[in-house]
């Protein structure tokens, strides 16, 4: 089985108290590093612990903000790379950290929904969603319920690679990517596309889940879909290696 | 109902886009079309400063009292709250607009000046009716496919493909 | 236009004539953005302010087009309209949220809108660092998004946050004033 | 019955640990272990000792809540896991109370994969213990699984309330003293 990166220190964590005294307020005695005081918060004592976490879940807000905020972060990154790579890569790395909570979210959100409605459209059973342990289930994962959070509607094609040279690469298609709407790149930069921002998000989906992956998008325009575009998914050898594994598991 | 071609010119006159939707227009160069974007522009500013104004005593009863009124004033005009003048526009709830239509037996130009200062003029065939439906659409796209574009710098020249292929669909949509 | 007629408009606006996308989008995005800066400026808060601010400003002189092109509003005759525009319509069609307009001086050149809900800051926690809850202004992209705005109808106005939830405070509070109407034409130059 | 419970980052660095004792029948919440004073250590080695366990398990068995997963004979404790999405390990050290001259019961810490892989966590080795339906005394009775169960769900809600905020990057430590009192809460709650 393949490990990701151990550390073998032992806890170096300070803060543990031998007994956590439930009901007075055990005085901070770490001594090492400074207690944090907290944070200030308002007189009526909210903090995001209190906020439940399904209660923007059905909330709208006018598609412009989201263009106009996704253009700005595409015109700060550009002001401060010097190519489309480095564009595309930065889009991507700001993309990252939000594949990560969308996750958690879509998770959380199933097991305290009565209508656990299955995550992976595999599996049928009404028990809380299995996580993901081979690459269909996380790819119907992302092509199905993260795209239905994050752009309301299923991706629209998902296909592993037909070449046999290249088994670890699948690609998830976009007809309107939303990021896309309102972008028109110029010719000069025609290679560009904005939506590395969502690859970014898939990636940090993939890496969270344990399938470490790499993910481009790329613009594959048609006479009907101008804006269609291909994220490619490509797994790295750990995964295949895990997958060969898990076959023989019977793991599906 | 055909639309001949669209032009539209930034705040400072300038000649920012320029396109026919019907075959057979005589073309014109380009930098005719950036001479007639900049005479428009100084045109209509002219219109906007002689528009008549009226002694305060017979104009309408305005609903906004001088003082409280800090209404813009319209640019290019003499301040028109210098105390001591009675005279103010017609109706001194709305600015003056300037130049807002110029017809001819073949053609009809209206122009739409934004509170931004934006001007789109749509030349059409002089009989077409609801000109105001098309141009508030025109400059929706305009607000959606050239503002929200990372790529369009303010006031340049618009070179946004997504603008000319949403609006080339409508109006092919409508003729 | 009394308030009640813009919240109107604003209602009207909102249900017939604005897409509409996941509000957790819009309010992950943005935290994604504030974190970056935080990372590119190495929590060096006051320039992080001041860097939404710059975005917002260049967002704010975009965003009035659309918001004239959607709404289809005339001129507001004097700076008390133009609060209710903003307060009802604007944040309404942009961010479905209505702010309340309060505070007003005198002189009727200066307003606060206090936000009861505020989906930009959905979610966050400022870092418990005992610089952030002193210096950074979360939602500071709003006061430039008001300054140009507003400078693109001729009206300069100064726009900043007097308090925030996120910082301890009991209400998250923005203070408007009008600074001067600009009289030439000339288009202001992009920051 | 006293408990120890971390969370580790995918890559094992130590985020968040407290210990508390059971606030079930009639206790006092505070954790008693069998070695008091090397306890912190003695509770780190015990866990960091099943996630060899946990990383097999993760891949045979795809829920969150792993249940039972590992025995530690020599302390008669034994540990329960629950796997964030996004890789985050949530580990349980259970530990029962010192019952006098009980012997270890029989087989060492049968790793999941060992006994032919079924769905209940652990079929062999039950223990010879007392067993009484106080929760925890019996890994794998029903009473406490849902008990760890309900804990764990709770211990995630909030773990993904932090996670949520845009400075909140991870692998950082969640020091949030909010965030321990819930978790304490959920303790006494659950356990």
């Amino acid at each position: 089985m393949a490990h990701p990166p151990r550390h073998s220190a032992m806890l170096s964590l300070s803060n543990s108290g031998s007994s956590a005294n439930s009901d007075k307020q055990q005085p901070p005695q770490q001594i090492q590093h400074i207690a944090n005081t907290g944070l200030r918060v308002p007189s009526n004592r909210k903090t995001i612990y209190d906020r439940h976490l399904n209660r923007s879940r059905n909330a709208e807000i006018s598609r412009s903000s989201f263009a106009f905020l996704f253009g700005e972060m595409v015109t700060y990154a550009q002001r401060r790379v010097t190519g489309i790579q480095d564009l595309e890569k930065r889009l991507n790395e700001q993309g990252y950290p939000m594949g990560l909570r969308l996750l958690d979210l879509l998770y959380y959100r199933t097991i305290t929904s009565s209508t656990s409605s299955s995550l992976a459209s595999s599996s049928t059973s009404t028990a809380p969603p299995n996580r993901p342990l081979r690459i269909l289930p996380l790819l119907h994962l992302i092509h199905g319920p993260l795209w239905r959070l994050l752009f309301n509607r299923p991706a629209d094609a998902l296909e592993h690679s037909v070449s046999p040279d290249t088994p670890n690469e699948y690609m998830i298609t976009d007809n309107d990517p939303l990021v896309n709407a309102y972008v028109s790149v110029p010719k000069e930069m025609h290679m560009l596309n904005c939506a590395a921002f969502v690859a970014g998000i898939i990636e940090g989906v993939c890496d969270g889940c344990g399938f470490e992956a790499k993910v481009t998008a790329h613009n594959q325009p048609t006479e009907l879909w101008p804006g269609r575009t291909i994220f490619l998914v490509r797994f790295g050898e750990s995964v295949m290696e895990r997958e060969k594994v898990l076959e023989r598991a019977g793991i599906k | 109902m055909t639309v001949f071609s669209l032009i539209i010119i930034n705040k400072a006159g300038g000649l920012v886009y320029q396109r026919e939707f019907q075959p057979g227009l005589r073309k014109l160069s380009t930098n005719d079309y950036l001479v007639l974007a900049g005479t428009f522009h100084g045109v209509h500013a002219i219109t906007r400063s002689i528009t008549p104004k009226l002694p305060l005593s017979t104009a309408s009863t305005a609903a906004t009292t001088p003082t409280s009124s800090n209404m813009p004033p319209t640019p290019g005009i003499p301040n028109s709250f210098t105390p001591g003048s009675a005279f103010t526009f017609p109706n001194p709830g709305t600015p003056a607009t300037g130049l807002e239509c110029l017809e001819t037996d073949k053609f009809r130009l209206t122009c739409f000046q934004t509170l931004t200062g934006t001007k789109f003029l749509l030349f059409t065939d002089p009989i077409m009716g609801n000109i105001d439906v098309v141009m508030k659409k025109v400059y929706e796209l305009y607000a959606d496919y050239v503002m929200k574009n990372p790529f369009y710098q303010l006031e340049m020249p618009v070179r946004c493909e997504a603008f000319d292929r949403h609006l080339g669909g409508w109006l092919r949509g409508r003729t | 236009m009394s308030a009640t007629k813009a919240s109107r408009i604003g209602e009207e606006l909102w249900k017939t004539r604005i897409d509409k996308v996941n509000a957790e989008l819009v309010t992950l995005t943005y935290g994604t953005i504030v974190a970056q800066l935080c990372q590119d400026y190495d929590s060096n808060y006051q320039e992080v302010n001041k860097q939404l601010d710059k975005m917002g400003y260049n967002i704010g002189m975009r965003l009035i087009e659309d918001f004239l092109a959607k709404s289809g509003v005339g001129r507001c005759s004097n700076f008390r309209e133009t609060a209710d525009m903003i307060a009802k319509v604007g944040f309404k069609i942009f961010l479905n949220i209505s702010p309340t307009v309060t505070n007003w001086t005198s002189d009727n050149n200066q307003f606060s809108l206090v936000f009861d809900e505020n989906p930009l800051a959905d979610f966050v926690e400022l870092p418990d660092d005992g610089r952030a809850q002193d210096e950074l202004w979360f939602s500071n992209i709003l006061c430039g998004v008001l300054r140009g705005a507003l400078e693109m109808v001729q009206m300069q106005v100064d726009a900043h946050f007097v308090s925030d939830v996120l910082r301890g405070d009991d209400a998250t509070e923005m203070r408007v004033s009008l600074v001067r109407y600009i009289e030439d034409e000339m288009p202001p130059e992009e920051e | 019955m006293s408990y120890y419970f971390t969370i580790l980052s995918p890559t094992d660095v130590p985020l968040f640990n407290i210990a508390f004792g059971t606030s079930k029948s009639g206790g006092d919440g505070i954790a008693r272990f069998r070695f008091p004073d090397t306890a912190q250590y003695m509770n780190q080695f015990i866990i960091h000792s099943s996630l060899d366990i946990v990383e097999e398990a993760q891949w045979m068995n795809g829920n969150m809540y792993l249940k039972h997963i590992d025995t530690y004979p020599p302390a008669a404790a034994y540990i329960t896991a629950f796997l964030a999405p996004s890789g985050a390990r949530f580990l349980l050290l259970h530990q029962p109370p010192q019952l006098p001259s009980t012997t270890a019961p029989g087989n060492g810490s049968s790793s999941l994969l060992g006994s032919s892989f079924s769905s209940s966590a652990l079929s062999g080795g039950s223990s010879s213990r007392a067993s009484s339906s106080s929760i925890g005394a019996n890994p794998t009775s029903p009473q406490t699984e849902e008990a760890v169960r309900q804990f764990m769900n709770e211990v995630y809600e909030n773990y993904v309330k932090t996670m949520m905020s845009p400075f909140y990057r991870q692998g950082l430590e969640i020091k949030s003293p909010v965030f321990r009192s819930r978790v304490t809460a959920a303790g006494r709650k659950w356990l």
